[in-house]
């Protein structure tokens, strides 16, 4: 196993309308490793991401970064944390250059401009955007969108990052670089959890995989426990798909 | 409404468009141009006329503007400015727009660019503060008819007032309903919240004790309400005998209606403005009636010429002239009597011979008193209010004794007695 | 009767379709299948011309529809039943069903076509005073689906209609769109959910990054190792 | 290669000595107030700009700060004799502190939410002045005495120094403006008017960045008030605190282009430019002609640039800096 | 201070409540289907005063008669103003949606007083001045018919939004658009509609308010600002919210004149506007 637990959720639940999202959910990540969460969609992982990261109050449950209850702090103190998270759907300041989106995060551990326009540079050449620093974000194409919003979120300088649907929408090789991002992320230290539905990415990156469905969890292990597991199976394929 | 020439502020037109032409802005004006050749004549004395003519106070300014021009045509018939070789007057008219921001630019427009030899107007004392600020610095005489104590009180060399000032109005309410009603009464005192209003109010506040009054309520309002009631319910629940508003317009329509309405039946002594305009009258028809205001001036005012105006401008306008463009009228002959004595079009000289005005007759002097003379400040010393009643659908000066034409009806009959 | 041809489809920059063709014939059930992010849902908004396709063509009967705008798509027979449900919520179910028949040919049916709708969804019945906001998950979808069907349409788009429902919900749901099915009306499916679409469908899509990665008969693609591949990354 | 001799220099550096002679270009008075009036339209739209154009939110109650600007100074200057250089900063200072509350009360609304609660609060500030005229002088107003050239209490007889002053405070906000775009709490605004939740994410608090830049600009706008206060020798609570100047304030900005370093200076002379041609050439004689002309070309300019002119201006102005030559070489 | 005093200062608050409500849901309705905050309103309520004296003084038509013509006659410039004024900037940033709305009312304002001149015009009818005395509280006869056309006219806007198709295509427009298009409203027609009603009902409003109120061309100010506080109070968009607001508000008018001061009516409305929006950001009927 990898280091001590970083970030411990515990009971967590939140209910929209007629609708359960999260239902008791708990689960824990440990210092260094990446997290894959899985489930079908509608099965609550963005609600889960958006409770940690205090967009949402939860219902009930605990949220613990390093030792510290976080539970239902405004987003920009979790961010504060050391917690940062991108979106599902990216959300780039579009009428923004790319350094500049990027500066908006560095800025937050370099208050001085000039610090923050270095620091960011350095963060896009790590995700690979250089060349693109002085394009118009909402011009950017769909990989590099994404990767605007990991370069962002990195120049707040997390100990932990939260990557929801990164590779949503990418063909194989943008998401063969984008998996390489990643696991680079990881080992610089970085501990990072993905909500991800390119199972093929999230079997091969994550040390660890937690599966939700109708807001529980419904199976944890590593990717060879969960892609046998057949309850997840189940929850993907449909009851009879296995005996197809 | 005038005819021939669209436009009479052809100076100020032109230069402005040499004006923009400076900032570099003026192509997008360039073409209006074409119209500004009339040009100026010769001989004329341009008097710069500001009033509102839109926005709140738009009613009030038009009825001045209106009596300027019948004013500003009768001196040119009568043979202009005599020492000028008979200079006609021309007005440059400057809508205010009821903004005293508006007022302070188009002072700054007239006294920079209209060539001025004097200015005159404003009507709201609030406007008129600012316009004389504008005109003491530009050294250009301006006559006004605005009440405001403050406006003489500046000690400035440029700002003449031929009305009464505002503290006098409250003092001539209160003596009169003092003789009218005897001491001991209760009194309620509302006024709308403008400088208007509460500086004449403070007159019948401190008045009150002189003639023993006891002051129930005195609060001031926001002129726009759409409904008087809550104000009448609560004038009613101070129980007054005399009851002295100061008010707009449609406030002082909706304030009598809803007093018939909640049958309030105290004595109704006005000040002035919306009590002592056409509409009044014209809304509130018998209504109206028995109802006591002070004003500055009337069109029964005991000076000779004063029926021929009231009844030139009546023929004219189709209806009757009312206290603020009856000064207005007023004003542009006191103007062409300066002028004339001064022989000039400077208006440091104008300014001069206005310090030095002593009409006793003609138009220019009949204010109530029927004399204009300005004493050291630029105040006409001659000059007191007049109180006023509304009597079978006009308006008759019943006190001081000096200018009454009718006597008041008093006791005033309930509302439920009235015919 | 309904022919998608080399569609391309854009949100700003972004490409999501390219040269995507598909088709479904009278009576007909399709499924596309697909991961999340795949295009699903802006091919079935670009039918439904929510969405202006950059380029290719969308035919109805042989005629050209993509440049009608969505209000006009309606009324040639195509119900978009779009993804999230979208009930309008401030409304009761009954008022839900009868704006389905806004238009005047369902218009004239449109007692006809309740008393259609409550007898496949008797629970709507019940709740046919209630405010669609205070639906459960699954009867939303229902209503959902019986808004479009108040249309009377030829063509019925359902969008990812198990998204977010119990598995109990989503089999009630799936038996549901099975009896519709049977009244002749041709479905077009987007799911993620394979087994269930497959299962319902005669024929399915399967799209990867905006493009048709794999087509056929639903028995075939449910046999083909490399839907399971997609899918789980196996 | 840009050169010290290239358009992109020699333009600015141009207009700006264009500014500095101009009152002595001008032919009389009235066109150095006009230029005076677009200043101080320059400083609040462009102070309206810092928290209406870069953070997003629509304020139709800016005549607050001013009003109270120009209030605490007037007042501070006719009972303690205190001069206006020195007023200026405490009248800005009130404003600031007014700021505090308006910002915790108004940023938890949102769009027209927040618009008409500012309206709603710059309105009842103007009651309540009118309200307590023992403090106020109510509906009377407040004058500014006549001193004549009294360089000390900031007035002058002629208007070129109050034009200097009031270009001073007009490239000031300018480069306040260009300052704040490039520091932190700019950076800040921008990515919160773009995205806000996306903004939280990075670490950003939010109400925090937009109740700073309120209260600079509420401080600018205050300082404003009280050169306005001083110029203009009257105010009074209908003109200082009334609607009509909010919806003028944020108009200077609209019609430039908000969010942009430019616009409101842009917007400023436009807009004067509006109002004086329309009060000049229909004066007077047609009551309402000139309002209804000025609404017209309101409207007119938000339907053809609802985005402001900027976008369309900044385009000539490049076009021109190509088209120009290099200074003292021929075209190439 | 006498029961019958305070008394009388609820009920007319409460009439006067009827008022504020029809101008308040003319602009609601726009706002709730258009997204748009019409600054304009005030001055659709100022041409419909204008069109019921016209009526009146040229063709002796009773004001409550003319609604007749007054609605349809509004209705129709709604239309125009939607069609040619609203639409193009409909994408635009909400400032820019606010102002054209502003100097449309500049404009419109400056078009009466041209046309019209400044002068106070008003209609007198025979039950201009009835008034009815129940237990020392009075009550004008013409502002009770104001009421009751408010409430009756809100009753048919909420019948017909709840009870015709095209009410209900109007609210599903105003609840979602791009569903709305899914099943065949054309929400270009509907945007039409919605503000043709919302000057109707503004039409409405002034040939209600005329028997008791005067006509000039700023009277629009009079109104709008106090809409403005009911409709933000009542959660925009909201018409249940609007006449609810609108009793808030003329009671608390009422009362805050008759114990704060006549001046202060305003402050104490606007303080519990203020008050509202600390505790619930998004109006009275606003989900928390």
């Amino acid at each position: 196993m990898k280091g001590d637990i970083l970030l411990e959720v515990e009971g967590l639940a939140k209910r929209f309308g007629g609708v359960q999202a999260v239902a008791d959910l708990s689960f824990h990540v440990r210092e260094g490793e990446i997290l894959g969460m899985i489930g079908p969609n509608g099965s609550g992982k963005t609600t889960t991401f958006n409770m940690i990261t205090g967009f949402y109050p939860p219902d009930r449950g605990r949220v613990r970064f390093a030792g510290r209850d976080i539970t239902g702090l405004p987003p920009y103190e979790v961010c504060g944390c050391g917690i940062c998270r991108t979106f599902q759907v990216a959300k780039p300041f579009r009428e923004l250059t790319v350094i500049r989106n990027v500066m908006t995060g560095t800025l937050l551990r370099h208050p001085d401009p000039a610090l923050a326009e270095t620091r960011a540079e350095e963060v896009l050449r790590a995700v690979g955007l250089a060349e693109r620093a002085q394009m118009q974000a909402g011009s950017l194409t769909t990989i590099d969108q994404r990767r605007l919003e990991v370069a962002r979120a990195l120049g707040t300088a997390p100990r932990l990052l939260l990557l929801d649907e990164t590779m949503a929408g990418l063909n194989p090789t943008e998401v063969a670089e984008a998996m390489r991002l990643i696991a680079s992320l990881r080992d610089q230290g970085l501990t990072v959890v993905v909500v991800e539905h390119v199972m093929r990415a999230v079997m091969s990156l994550s040390d660890r995989i937690v599966v939700l469905d109708q807001g529980t969890k419904i199976a944890e292990g590593n990717p060879r426990e969960i892609s046998s597991d057949p309850r997840v199976i189940q929850a993907y394929l449909g009851a009879e798909y296995q005996r197809a | 409404m005038q005819k021939g020439r669209r436009f009479r502020d052809p100076v100020s037109r032109r230069e402005f468009l040499k004006g923009a032409a400076a900032l570099g802005v003026g192509a997008g004006v360039a073409g209006l141009s074409l119209q500004e050749a009339a040009g100026a004549a010769a001989k004329e004395v341009n008097i710069g006329v500001l009033y509102p003519t839109s926005g709140s106070q738009a009613r009030f300014g038009q009825m001045c503007v209106n009596a300027v021009k019948l004013a500003v045509e009768e001196v040119n018939a009568a043979g202009g400015i005599k020492s000028l070789g008979g200079a006609k007057i021309n007005p440059i008219y400057a809508d205010i727009q009821s903004d005293p921001g508006v007022t302070r630019n188009q002072a700054e427009r007239l006294m920079a660019t209209g060539n001025l030899t004097a200015a005159t107007g404003s009507y709201v004392s609030t406007y008129t503060l600012v316009a004389t600020e504008v005109a003491e610095r530009y050294k250009i005489p301006y006559v006004t008819g605005s009440i405001a104590n403050k406006l003489t009180e500046r000690g400035f060399k440029f700002t003449f007032q031929v009305s009464p000032k505002a503290n006098m109005f409250g003092e001539m309410q209160m003596e009169f309903a003092g003789t009218l009603a005897g001491r001991g009464k209760r009194a309620a005192v509302v006024f709308e919240d403008t400088d208007y209003g509460t500086s004449t109010s403070k007159g019948v506040i401190d008045g009150a004790k002189k003639v023993g009054f006891e002051v129930v309520m005195a609060e001031p309002y926001t002129a726009k309400f759409t409904d008087a009631t809550p104000l009448v319910n609560k004038i009613k629940a101070s129980k007054p005998d005399l009851f002295f508003p100061v008010s707009y317009i449609t406030d002082a329509l909706l304030i009598i209606r809803t007093m018939k309405q909640l049958n309030v039946n105290a004595g109704i002594i006005a000040g002035g403005a919306g009590y002592l305009i056409p509409d009044f009258y014209k809304d509130l028809g018998k209504d109206a009636e028995y109802v006591f205001s002070v004003g500055s001036w009337n069109y029964d005012v005991n000076c000779a010429e004063v029926p021929k105006i009231a009844e030139a401008y009546e023929k004219r306008y189709g209806e009757f002239l009312m206290e603020h463009a009856g000064e207005a009228y007023v004003m542009i002959w006191v103007l062409a009597d300066a002028i004339q004595r001064a022989a000039s079009t400077d208006p440091l000289k104008v300014r001069d011979a206005l310090a030095k005005t002593n009409l006793t007759k003609g138009p220019g002097s009949v204010m109530p008193g029927c004399r204009v003379e300005f004493d050291e400040t630029g105040w006409n010393k001659r000059v007191h209010p007049v109180m006023v009643q509304w009597q079978k659908g006009q308006l008759r000066t019943v006190y001081p004794a000096s200018d009454a034409r009718v006597k008041p009806v008093w006791p005033v009959p309930a509302w439920d007695k009235r015919g | 009767m309904l022919e998608v041809k080399d569609l391309d489809a854009a949100y700003g920059e972004v490409m999501v379709l390219r040269g995507v063709g598909l088709s479904v014939g009278r009576g007909e059930s399709v499924a596309v299948i697909g991961a999340n992010g795949a295009g699903k849902s802006t091919l079935l908004r670009a039918i439904s011309s929510l969405l202006r396709p950059r380029g290719g063509a969308i035919l109805f009967d042989s005629n050209r529809v993509d440049h009608l705008p969505p209000y006009e798509v309606a009324a040639l027979g195509i119900a978009h039943v779009p993804e999230g449900r979208r009930v309008l919520p401030d409304m009761t179910v009954e008022e839900n069903l009868e704006l389905g028949a806004y238009l005047p040919g369902p218009k004239a049916r449109r007692r006809e076509s309740l008393a259609w709708v409550y007898g496949i969804f008797p629970r709507l019945a019940e709740r046919r005073r209630q405010r669609a906001g205070t639906l459960s998950g699954g009867e939303q979808q229902m209503l959902a689906i019986g808004r479009g069907l108040m249309l009377r349409p030829r063509l019925l788009m359902l969008d990812e209609p198990s998204l977010g429902l119990a598995p109990l919900v989503v089999e009630v749901t799936f038996q549901k769109i099975a009896e519709v099915r049977k009244e002749g009306i041709a479905i077009l499916l987007v799911e993620q959910n394979v087994q269930r679409a497959l299962g319902l469908a005669d024929r399915g899509y399967v799209l990867d990054g905006g493009r048709v990665v794999l087509e056929g008969p639903s028995q075939d693609l449910l046999e083909n190792p490399h839907v399971k591949v997609a899918y789980l990354g196996l | 290669m840009k050169a010290a001799g290239s358009p992109e220099y020699y333009l600015p550096a141009g207009i700006l000595l264009f500014l500095i002679v101009l009152p002595f270009l001008l032919p009389n008075p009235f066109y150095v107030h006009i230029v005076v009036m677009m200043a101080v339209f320059v400083v609040l739209g462009g102070a309206w700009n810092l928290i209406g154009g870069y953070g997003g939110q629509l304020s139709l109650g800016h005549a607050a700060f001013f009003g109270t600007g120009a209030y605490v100074s007037t007042l501070l200057v006719n009972a303690y004799g205190i001069s206006p250089w020195i007023t200026m900063w405490l009248g800005g200072l009130a404003a600031l502190l007014l700021s505090l509350p308006v910002g915790i009360i108004c940023f938890r609304l949102q769009g027209p939410y927040f618009a008409i609660a500012t309206i709603g609060l710059a309105e009842t500030l103007r009651l309540l002045v009118l309200h307590f005229r023992d403090i106020t002088s109510g509906a009377q107003g407040l004058t500014v005495p006549f001193r004549g050239d009294a360089p000390w209490l900031l007035q002058f007889g002629s208007k070129i120094p109050y034009y200097y002053i009031a270009l001073i405070m007009a490239v000031g906000v300018v480069l306040i403006t260009r300052r704040m775009e490039r520091a932190r709490l700019g950076h800040y605004l921008v990515a919160i008017g773009q995205n806000q939740d996306a903004a939280e994410a990075l670490g950003i608090n939010s109400a925090r960045a937009k109740a700073r830049a309120l209260a600079l600009s509420a401080f600018v706008t205050g300082v404003a008030g009280v050169f306005y206060a001083q110029y203009t020798y009257v105010i009074h609570p209908d003109s200082v605190f009334g609607l009509g100047l909010s919806i003028q304030i944020a108009l200077v900005a609209i019609v430039g282009g908000v969010g942009t370093t430019m616009g409101p200076v842009l917007g400023a002379v436009i807009m004067e430019f509006f109002i004086q041609s329309t009060q000049i050439i229909f004066a007077g004689q047609y009551p309402g002609l000139e309002l209804m002309v000025y609404g017209g070309l309101l409207v007119a300019v938000i339907l053809w640039r609802p985005r402001g002119v900027i976008p369309w201006f900044a385009r000539l102005y490049q076009g021109l800096v190509a088209r120009l030559p290099a200074a003292g070489g021929a075209r190439a | 201070m006498d029961l019958t005093t305070i008394f009388q200062a609820v009920i007319t608050g409460v009439l006067m409540a009827g008022i504020y409500a029809l101008v308040a849901i003319g602009l609601t309705l726009i706002f709730g289907v258009v997204r748009i905050v019409n600054f304009a309103q005030g001055e659709f309520v100022m041409l419909g005063m204008y069109v019921t004296w016209w009526l009146w003084k040229a063709g002796g038509i009773d004001p409550y008669l003319s609604l007749l013509i007054t609605m349809p006659v509004l209705f129709v410039f709604g239309v125009l103003v939607q069609r040619f004024l609203f639409r193009p900037i409909l994408s635009a940033p909400d400032m820019a949606q606010i102002f054209l709305t502003v100097g449309l009312s500049v404009v419109l304002m400056n078009a009466a007083l041209f046309f019209f001149t400044a002068d106070f015009r008003s209609v007198k009818t025979t039950y201009s001045e009835w008034a009815l005395r129940v237990a020392g509280i009075t009550l004008s006869v013409p502002r009770i018919f104001a009421f009751a056309g408010a409430l009756v006219l809100a009753g048919l806007l909420t019948l017909f939004l709840s009870k015709t198709d095209i009410g209900k295509a109007l609210r599903a427009v105003a609840q979602d658009r791009e569903v709305s298009m899914l099943l065949g409203i054309d929400p270009e027609r509907m945007y039409l509609l919605a503000v043709g009603l919302g000057a109707a009902l503004a039409g409405a409003a002034g040939g209600l308010i005329v028997p008791f109120f005067y006509v000039f061309p700023t009277v629009g100010v009079v109104f709008v600002l106090i809409a403005f506080v009911v409709v933000i109070l009542g959660t925009l968009g909201s018409i249940q919210g609007a006449l609810l607001a609108s009793l808030i508000v003329g009671v608390a008018e009422s009362l805050g004149i008759l114990f704060a001061g006549a001046d202060l009516g305003l402050v104490v409305v606007f303080a519990i506007l203020v008050a509202t929006l600390i505790l619930k950001p998004s109006g009275l009927m606003g989900q928390a």
